[in-house]
């Protein structure tokens, strides 16, 4: 199946919106038909976007005009495809949400943590969850697939190979995040005069993604969970102190990262003992779809522990990254299809 | 000799000796960059980790 | 001739040689065989360039141990190929130095701006400088180019129009710069505590670039330059307050730079009523080839005053991008190949 695929973004003029289109626009396989933005319809593309200037002469057109396509990707704000989901689905044979409207399976997690019954609950269960590192498999026979959240994401592959294995107890993560999680919308908080030089404790406590974590890696440990907004716009880096079951060698942990993720083309182990870059650093990844993982063990601790640290791109490995490799595993394509950029340092 | 795959003593990650690599010879591992001194075994060439100044970060 | 050609890389340790490795290692019709560096010979050329993680198993060799290729390009501080020449030439059929040693034509320029004689003065007519919108005809029939000084090309960037019309009469360029142009070497300057929110005059005269923009842009104006460091890694943004000899309406100043841009891939003209990005800025530009050129004329002055804008990325358009595109150019590709990255944004 090479025909070219027709691609349409739901919610075109926001972060997620904008490095989809960056990503489709150069994707081998696909053609992007149309952008859609209620404040912006009628506006180039690229008076958002300013990256993609002389690269397209797409123009948003408002939701009310979409056409029916053979692949959507929903960019909208939290709560807007949960209630629309039937229609959205009549535009297009599959379907991924970024939002977080899909992503829970379970409609009481998505409750407790959203705060609202989720209005169409019986469509929970027809999305898979879109990281295809956790489930290939059903992605590749699902129709819809819903987007990751970038704390999770992040949080899930600097903890995936312990969890599997069983080993942890007790896990404090604290993630560090840049200024675009908050979106293209400004708030008193991101005005730059208050959010430049921030070392500011976002949450501390009940942060949603929790609920996303504990689906990823089950429940069977206590998952302790807080976020600090630090100088950055792009990136997250989660610093893991696990508690272990057991008492490893480092060549042990070695092993078990080798493991879970010698196959994954987009996850690299880094752990270096010299240079400056020893453990992952977002920066080096903005633009990427790569997460870096690493880790240290504390020789000599009871319970065992080890400090597992990750990073990523939140606009990317944690959002439309994962978005466009989710493309490619449902289309049955080579996941790293438009996917190639290695990252720019320095930066 | 042929290319030759020894373990890493650090984090037994495979190290891949070159054909014309010589005793005390620096090589570096790939997967957690430590470096290691090609040294003589009994029969076959081993790993030892060189001796590396450890850098101060002073954060 | 669509054999692949073999590059290597004199000098890869640094941030030019490391950018011209990230474009080459992506190349579709380039082949890298040896990167050199002194210093981190034995190492990966990754331990040096993290965002090559996983994408390439090259180790940097020493510059003793280099052989013969197709195509040279030389990332060495000042004053290295200048006194090798002769035996570096025997190593590659065709070569780019993105040193300063070989972008003069005129060895009396060389004196003065650098100081001290040049050790091959009769090597400078044998070079082309390396910014094809300038020669490109010169460029498709050489086999010895220069690279390009970085503020020199956004400076020559925003002035061409105006000069070429003979219009300029006198100009006050400051140019806004970021940090990696200082090189991978630390100094005291470029410690973090002193460099961080940097807005710190740095040359306010005899600046060595003004030889170049003369050599672009010949010598019939009063050229005034200075260059302030700023918050920023990657990017330059000059920003050139022109007098003319005639007072012209703003449709003819656009008709200027459209004349001189239409067909250039690389530059792009940036002049807006709205949006955030009216004028060029470099931040969007961070790992393109790109060149944003705009203008402002001011109404009711005499002299007529229009201040052109211009941004890149020192790294890129203003070193290993332009070495890059000189590459294509020689080798009579499409010059394109391998610079499509659009940027990031937001970042």
């Amino acid at each position: 199946m090479n025909k070219t695929l027709s691609v349409s973004i739901l919610g075109g003029s926001g972060y997620v919106g904008g490095e989809l289109l960056r990503l489709l626009l150069d994707h081998p396989r696909v053609e992007v038909s149309q952008v859609t933005s209620q404040s912006q319809a009628g506006r180039f593309v690229h008076h958002s976007h300013p990256n993609l200037r002389g690269r397209t002469d797409l123009k948003f057109v408002h939701p009310e005009a979409m056409t029916p396509c053979d692949f959507l990707f929903l960019a909208q704000p939290h709560g807007f495809a949960a209630g629309k989901i039937e229609d959205l689905t009549g535009f297009a044979e599959r379907l991924v949400d970024c939002s977080a409207d899909f992503r829970l399976r379970d409609p009481v997690q998505y409750k407790k943590w959203y705060g609202e019954e989720h209005p169409n609950a019986s469509w929970l269960s027809r999305f898979v969850y879109g990281l295809p590192e956790l489930n290939r498999e059903e992605l590749r026979e699902a129709r819809f697939a819903s987007g990751v959240g970038c704390n999770a994401t992040v949080t899930t592959f600097a903890l995936m190979p312990l969890a599997r294995a069983g080993l942890l107890t007790r896990v404090v993560v604290d993630v560090k995040v840049g200024s675009s999680e908050g979106g293209a919308r400004p708030t008193d908080g991101s005005h730059h005069p208050e959010r430049s030089g921030a070392v500011r404790s976002f949450k501390l406590t009940g942060h949603r993604h929790q609920a996303e974590i504990r689906q990823n890696l089950g429940a069977e440990f206590d998952l302790n969970f807080s976020v600090t907004s630090v100088e950055l716009v792009r990136g997250a880096l989660a610093t893991a102190h696990c508690f272990l079951s057991e008492t490893l060698e480092e060549k042990d942990v070695w092993k078990l990262y080798r493991q879970t993720y010698r196959d994954e083309r987009f996850v690299r182990l880094v752990k270096q003992k010299t240079g400056i870059f020893r453990y992952p650093e977002p920066k080096v990844l903005s633009g990427t779809n790569y997460c870096d993982v690493g880790f240290e063990l504390d020789p000599g601790t009871d319970p065992q522990r080890v400090v597992a640290v990750a990073a990523i791109d939140n606009l990317m490995k944690g959002a439309a990254g994962s978005a466009v490799q989710t493309l490619n595993v449902m289309m049955g394509w080579d996941e790293a299809e438009g996917l190639g950029f290695p990252g720019l340092h320095p930066l | 000799m042929s290319d030759k795959k020894l373990e890493c003593p650090e984090c037994a990650g495979s190290v891949e000796l070159k054909a014309d690599t010589m005793e005390g010879e620096i090589v570096q591992c790939g997967d957690c960059g430590v470096e290691l001194e090609v040294t003589k075994g009994d029969s076959a060439f081993a790993l030892q980790p060189a001796p590396e100044e450890e850098e101060d970060w002073g954060e």
